[in-house]
């Protein structure tokens, strides 16, 4: 069972319908399934990210929501309605797309109030609501230009603030971050973040980026070829995962199977050892009470600012565990490639993962 | 690139030919052309004179007829241009955004055929349809009308005809580069097709309805066989001017003035839309 | 944007509508060219065959087409060269006036063929003339090219635009020079535009009528120039039906040839 | 700009004799005049000619007078077939010079009702070889129209009646008809020729074609339009030739053309040579041989025209050609005024008057048409 | 003094003259001055970084070692040749571009031989080794295909294989991985080292992502607005960041200046202490020997997979410092938000940077 029949048991925090629910929806394109039976409800005011590696389908989820596609099966409600068949022009829906989609003849203002213009909105109104959401993204005097003269980052905000502007029920975010160089990558998560937070808005957020993913939500569902692998909070999906795959797509991790996992962990089975969880000591060194010992070599080392990442090689079998390290002090004389060490780690650390 | 060294000597290697054949073999054309509308005929011979006079000039604007006809072969330039943007949008629409893979293909090469089938020969064509007991009349008839006849009307519909590939092809191509995002932005934002179409399709086709335009609207200015074919009564200032070339070839030169000063404001003015890269 | 069914269905109704407006004057040619009566009468009176047999053994229609060919050859093959180089400057390079190239560029078509015609007429009689070059396909050629430089200019410029810069610069870091770059990527980078520029530029010259009026001289008779002599001659209207009709179901194949070669996705750039 | 003028422009002596071929000959002609059997195998005159002569012929299609005109004024061209419109022009611009009728063997025979006229004459002296002739008659659908009309008025006066369905020929020229109307039915305007016209009979005339253009359907230019017109319904009464309305009768269209009672205008074409001729004995070859019976007979018949050489009756593939063109009919002929470039020396001998000359009917055209 | 005229001081790995010598170049767009003097040498065989922010300079210099631009001003020598004023193609560097710029009309197989098809290498001996060179990026099988049938991952090798067939001197590649998504890009990560080792040839990569520059490279410059702020291996810029910008730019780091420093490490000046090297402690501990303590709250959590970002604000001043933690073990039950906790340093790991 999946978390997402766990999620509809309890009440949502408001107290009021989901703002999404998707029941058993499926999604084809001739032969191929992009979506398979995919079940999850949204509450209110929540920031909610889809994660998933690339064609598994979290577009098309997205473009399901939003409107731009039908399913082939099943049922999609907004705040306890059923919208189904609704054009998307009528659902309380707005969606940041990846390209930002801002229509390059109208001026930024222009752009943001767009949604107010095709709904017959005055102009005073108009203008002095678009400054608002121009004042909430911090682009106050950016009014007058046009999409093109803006860069990356400030295009992102407009698509942000047009989306905004008229307090939609749920905003869609189809990776507005994937274009975006690593520096301003992070400020633009601060701020959605901000944003998310001041209007109260549900986000819907797609990406690929589990550390995105994981530091932003409330809740994820990671899906895996249409399906919908996992549903819950960061944590939970980061030390509980549902599935090897998940297991091996958020964060990184040493997957043991079979033979390997009799060696390493002392059983048959899948386990699956999170590198930060293995500590290196000197190869004399003995394992403490609930702790597993193995020896192996280090055969490379990379280091990477903050951590150093080790490949160890177990002396039994060719199994390769890798091992994560805070550069917290210097590091270890014994730290040096092809040095014999002990690799320890709390039995608990290892877990089993179904299939 | 232009920073290399010898980028200029490139450039005019690059550029010298096309000028020089351009600005030789065209403008210089038209400037001889347009010098010879300040000389004047030898009403005996009708042999060109060369004294210099603004006569011809003055005519053209103290002449009644010469206003009337430069503002009728205006007038069915702009009905032109427009009833072509009018049927090219939807049918590019199509083409563009509903048609997809073999039929798109098919349809383009449908567009473009029609070009090679000789301008004579489709005005010819459709003189017999419009005729007083042609297929036009005929179609029309039960609904109790009748066709327009010979006469402007007609010479609006067939350069419109002639013309339509035309335009079709630069809003097609326009069409089909604009970003679906853009579309599906517009009506996740809550606009309907009609919103869609005035405030984000419009403008993306504006430019390329402006190149067509350059096309119809140009030919049409200058055209002066359809409407000996199917005009009527009317005459253009292709006429008029076709009537001069021969027996008065300053005041034809003079007269063809009209035309090009109207095309070249044009052309200003469409360029600065950025029409000409759209072609 | 949704596309409701209706509109759709709509939209394929008016660009059927459009089409067969178009193809039905087309009909109507290849109708004529069978058609008993020889003046064109509506409804036809019968069917024949008479004039497509006239217009096989029409010299006339055999030799205008031939230097029709070679006019369009000819200009198009100025007007590949012209146009390509001068899409070359304009993309390649910034320089003052820049603007005005394409502007003088286009001005050869968007001016009226009849001033076009005249005025070359006029500088020809002043200029070839006294050098013994008279009127005839050359002076034909010349016209035409010149209004065809533009339909060469358009399509290569707009290709030029979609080509990446960094593909002409690592061909050069890879050790090419100019001419291997431009031999072994720009130009094949570029051939379907030129084929399409090509097609359309033929195309152009292939209809032309009034410049080629004011441009041709004694004995040079291109194919529309034939069917404007021949619409005036008694009883041959048919035979340039026919004539008309052949051209109609020939032009299908190159037309779409450079659809399937081009990968611009109008199969080329008027 | 080219020819007059000049210390040469009195070159107009004409040829002394004709001597060997210059291999080739430079054409200006209608449609139909010079048919090398390309366009209708049984068309061919140019080939034996030839063949005959070792001149090769380059011909050079002209679609309207003034395009003969303008042809000719570039001087590539050694011969023409110039209408009555034109003559006159390329007289008075020098652009062509007598011809020297003694060195055309088959002049003897032509109908002495087209030598020496004023549209193919000067001073005396022959400026081409006539080539052939006919009228511009009134054609109309029996059908539509009733009575049968016999005067112009029908499509002056009374044009009213048809409105919308009247036609008449596109062409400054055109003016004559209107002039040699109102000759007959105001004699007070004191027109004696139509094509020569002071200021104020040129006014009267334009006023009555503007009366008439709201009547008018199209005008035409070319055979292929006005047959079309004609067996469509779009016309119902105008002008025509005589050929136009044997093709229209032939397929089966109900019309009839008349030579009204007040007479009408016609057309009478003629070979000039021109006075830069490049090839001066290849072109009085062609001069003597268009006009030989056997092929004035055949261009007569192949482009529906009366021909010039009285024997070429003998030798017409119809016997009844000649018939139905009247081109022996000289009392017919006599009610067509042929056309003649008005010129501003009144060609009906007026002295101290100023005729309107061919630039200002073209402009006078202009306005009609409007 | 910069790394540069050190690196020139020391012999070359090889003996032989520095693959490349950048000798005070400077390059001027304009008013805009891209590059500003730089000052670079280049080990045969090494593998070298350029790290900035976008507009810095990189693809500048870049594009002037491969000859696209001429410099305003310096002088540029590959293996010991003046090549500042020498076409692109008389240059024995290759480039990998950013959109790998492969030539879409030609195969796989044409665009890696192409670098031999113009130097009139016979076709026999052009294809053996376009196929050894594809084996080296383990593409055998795709000569066939043309660039549009493959993904972005598999384009990107070519382009490697493209550039490295006939054993340029240098290898210079502008932003290869940017285009990737975050699993394609590590693995590229380790093909790249692993081409670089096999083939000896010396690597010059542009990147803006420092964790990418500080893994692979032997050494890296930082450019900061057209200028070489610093050079050195990785773990050197990292520990000594010779100015405030490096040590904000590479990793991130808590920047104390003025007040803010006199308040937290006791001295004035500007102090960086990154973010690893904090302990959070409970409110009760008491500092070490050689260890400095402060006091605050935490006011932010980000649970990031393999560790945690805190955030917390200090009792004296307005003062917020960012501690990461290793998710070895559970949350310490403190590290709630609003937990009052003590910060504890080594006195070493404050250290002072320039301006
Ligand atoms: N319009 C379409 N027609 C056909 N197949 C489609 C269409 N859209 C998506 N697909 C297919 O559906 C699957 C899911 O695609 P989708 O775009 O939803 O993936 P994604 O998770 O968003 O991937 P990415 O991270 O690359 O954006 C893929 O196999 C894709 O090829
Ligand atoms: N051709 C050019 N014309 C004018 N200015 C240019 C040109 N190329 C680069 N610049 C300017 O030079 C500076 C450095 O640009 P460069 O492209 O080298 O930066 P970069 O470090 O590669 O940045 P990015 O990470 O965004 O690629 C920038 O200010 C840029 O605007
Ligand atoms: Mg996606
Ligand atoms: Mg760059």
């Amino acid at each position: 069972m999946t978390e997402a029949a766990r999620t509809d048991a309890r009440p949502a925090r408001t107290g009021a319908a989901p703002a999404v629910r998707l029941t058993a929806v499926s999604k084809d394109f001739g032969a191929v399934r992009a979506v398979d039976g995919a079940e999850l409800a949204l509450r209110e005011g929540e920031f909610f990210s889809l994660l998933g590696p690339s064609g598994s389908g979290k577009t098309t989820l997205l473009r399901l929501i939003a409107g731009f596609e039908r399913p082939t099966a099943g049922r999609i409600e907004l705040a306890g309605r059923d919208v189904t068949a609704l054009a998307p022009s009528r659902r309380d829906v707005h969606t940041v797309f990846q390209d930002y989609a801002l229509f390059p003849h109208m001026t930024v203002e222009q752009n943001v109030a767009y949604a107010l213009t095709v709904r017959g909105v005055r102009k005073p109104e108009r203008l002095a609501r678009a400054r608002e959401a121009l004042r909430t993204v911090r682009l106050d005097d950016y009014g007058p230009r046009r999409p093109a003269q803006l860069s990356g980052g400030q295009r992102q905000r407009v698509a942000l603030a047009r989306a905004l502007i008229d307090d939609p029920g749920l905003l869609l975010l189809d990776e507005p971050l994937g274009a975006l160089d690593l520096q301003l990558r992070q400020e633009m998560q601060r701020e959605l973040t901000r944003i998310q937070r001041a209007t109260g808005v549900t986000f819907l957020l797609v990406t690929h980026d589990q550390e995105e993913a994981l530091t932003l939500s409330d809740r994820l569902a990671v899906l895996d070829r249409g399906r919908i692998a996992q549903i819950g909070p960061p944590l939970e999906i980061y030390d509980r995962p549902a599935t090897a795959f998940v297991a091996g797509f958020v964060g990184t991790t040493n997957l043991l199977r079979d033979q390997a996992a009799v060696r390493v962990v002392g059983a048959p089975g899948t386990y699956s050892i999170r590198p930060e969880r293995i500590r290196i000591a000197a190869p004399d060194s003995a394992p403490g009470p609930g702790e597993r010992c193995v020896a192996g070599r280090i055969t490379d080392i990379a280091h990477a600012g903050a951590h150093t990442r080790f490949v160890i090689r177990l002396d039994a079998g060719d199994d390769r565990l890798t091992v994560l390290r805070l550069n917290s002090a210097g590091l270890p004389d014994a730290a040096r490639i092809g040095a014999a060490v002990h690799l320890l780690w709390n039995v608990n650390d290892a877990f089993a993962v179904p299939g | 690139m232009s920073c290399e060294p010898g980028a200029r000597g490139r450039l005019a290697a690059l550029l010298a030919p096309p000028l020089l054949w351009l600005v030789l073999a065209y403008l210089g054309s038209l400037a001889i052309l347009l010098l010879s509308a300040f000389w004047t005929t030898d009403p005996f011979t009708s042999d060109v004179v060369r004294t210099w006079t603004t006569d011809n000039f003055r005519d053209i604007l103290t002449t009644p007829v010469y206003r009337t006809v430069a503002l009728r072969t205006l007038g069915i330039a702009v009905a032109v241009t427009l009833l072509d943007a009018v049927l090219a949008l939807p049918m590019a629409f199509f083409m563009a955004r509903v048609a997809r893979g073999r039929l798109r293909r098919v349809l383009l090469v449908a567009v473009l055929t029609p070009l090679w089938a000789g301008y004579l020969v489709k005005a010819y064509a459709w003189r017999v349809m419009l005729g007083e007991h042609g297929i036009v009349n005929a179609a029309l008839a039960p609904l109790g009308l009748r066709g327009p006849g010979y006469g402007a009307t007609a010479v609006v519909i067939v350069l419109a005809y002639l013309w339509l590939p035309y335009m079709i092809l630069p809003v097609y191509a326009a069409l089909e580069r604009l970003p679906a995002h853009q579309l599906e932005a517009s009506a996740d934002l809550g606009a309907g097709t009609v919103r869609t179409l005035r405030s984000v399709v419009a403008p993306a086709v504006r430019p390329a309805i402006l190149a067509g335009s350059v096309f119809t609207f140009s030919l049409s200015l200058g055209d002066y066989l359809t409407v000996q074919i199917v005009g009527g009564r009317t005459q253009l200032l292709g006429n008029v001017i076709a009537s001069q070339v021969t027996l008065d070839l300053p005041l034809a030169a003079a007269l063809s003035a009209v035309p090009v000063a109207l095309i070249v404001c044009y052309l200003a003015a469409v360029r600065r839309a950025g029409a000409l890269d759209s072609l | 944007m949704h596309l409701t069914r209706t509109a759709r269905i709509v939209l394929g109704c008016v660009t059927a509508a459009g089409l067969a407006l178009i193809y039905l004057p087309l009909l109507l040619v290849v109708l004529n060219s069978l058609n008993a009566d020889g003046s064109f009468a509506w409804p036809p009176s019968g069917l024949t065959g008479e004039w497509w047999s006239r217009a096989v053994h029409s010299a006339g229609a055999r030799d205008a087409l031939w230097t029709s060919l070679r006019a369009g050859l000819g200009a198009t093959a100025i007007a590949l060269v012209l146009g390509s180089l001068a899409a070359f400057a304009v993309h390649r390079h910034r320089f003052f006036g820049r603007q005005t190239v394409s502007f003088l560029i286009v001005l050869p078509i968007a001016l009226p063929g009849i001033v076009t015609g005249i005025a070359l007429n006029a500088a020809f009689r002043t200029v070839l003339e006294p050098v013994g070059i008279g009127f005839g396909l050359f002076t034909v050629v010349v016209g035409h090219a010149t209004f065809c430089v533009v339909i060469v200019f358009n399509n290569v410029a707009a290709r030029l635009r979609r080509i990446a810069p960094s593909l002409a610069e690592a061909s050069a870091d890879l050790g090419a020079r100019p001419w291997q770059t431009l031999r072994y990527v720009t130009f094949p980078a570029l051939r379907p535009a030129l084929f399409a520029g090509a097609l359309l530029a033929f195309a152009l010259s292939f209809d032309e009528v009034v410049v080629t009026t004011f441009t041709a001289g004694a004995g040079t008779r291109t194919l529309p120039i034939w069917i404007y002599e021949n619409l005036a001659r008694p009883h041959q209207a048919p035979v340039v039906d026919v004539v008309a009709a052949v051209l109609i179901g020939l032009s299908v194949l190159p037309v779409y040839v450079a659809q399937r070669l081009s990968s611009d996705p109008a199969g080329g750039r008027l | 700009g080219s020819g007059g003028g000049g210390p040469d422009g009195g070159g107009a002596a004409e040829q002394k004799s004709v001597g060997k071929g210059e291999g080739r000959v430079d054409i200006i002609a209608w449609a139909g005049y010079a048919e090398d059997g390309s366009n209708d195998p049984k068309a061919d005159w140019v080939h034996p000619f030839e063949k005959q002569t070792g001149c090769q012929v380059n011909t050079k299609i002209a679609g309207t007078s003034d395009e003969m005109v303008s042809l000719m004024k570039t001087g590539q061209y050694d011969t023409v077939s110039a209408s009555g419109d034109a003559t006159l022009r390329l007289i008075a611009a020098k652009d062509v010079v007598p011809v020297n009728t003694r060195l055309v063997p088959n002049y003897r025979d032509i109908f002495s009702g087209l030598k020496m006229r004023p549209f193919n004459s000067k001073d005396g002296k022959m400026y081409g070889i006539p080539h052939g002739r006919g009228a511009n008659l009134l054609m109309y659908r029996t059908d539509k129209v009733s009575p049968a009309p016999d005067s112009w008025k029908a499509v002056f006066d009374g044009a009213a009646k048809y409105s919308g369905k009247v036609t008449a020929y596109d062409s400054p020229i055109y003016i004559a008809d209107a002039a040699l109307y109102l000759m007959k039915t105001r004699p007070g305007l004191g027109i004696k020729d139509p094509y020569a016209l002071d200021g104020k009979q040129l006014a009267a005339a334009v006023a009555l074609l503007k009366k008439q253009r709201q009547h008018i359907g199209e005008y035409w230019s070319d055979y292929q339009k006005e047959v079309t017109a004609f067996k469509g319904g779009d016309s119902v009464i105008g002008t025509t030739w005589q050929v136009i309305a044997n093709t229209a009768t032939a397929e089966k269209a109900p019309v009839k053309a008349v030579l009204p009672k007040e007479g009408a205008t016609g057309w009478s074409d003629t070979w000039m040579v021109s006075a830069k001729a490049a090839h001066p004995n290849c072109a009085y070859k062609w001069l003597n041989w268009i006009v030989s019976p056997k092929v004035n007979a055949q261009v007569a018949e192949y482009f529906g025209e009366a021909p010039a050489n009285a024997r070429a009756c003998k030798e017409t593939a119809d016997p009844r050609h000649c018939a139905v063109y009247h081109a022996d009919d000289e009392s017919y002929y006599r009610r067509v005024h042929f056309w003649t470039t008005p010129v501003p020396q009144c060609l009906d001998g007026r002295k101290g008057v100023t005729c309107t000359d061919y630039a200002e009917w073209t402009r006078a055209w202009t306005e009609i048409k409007g």
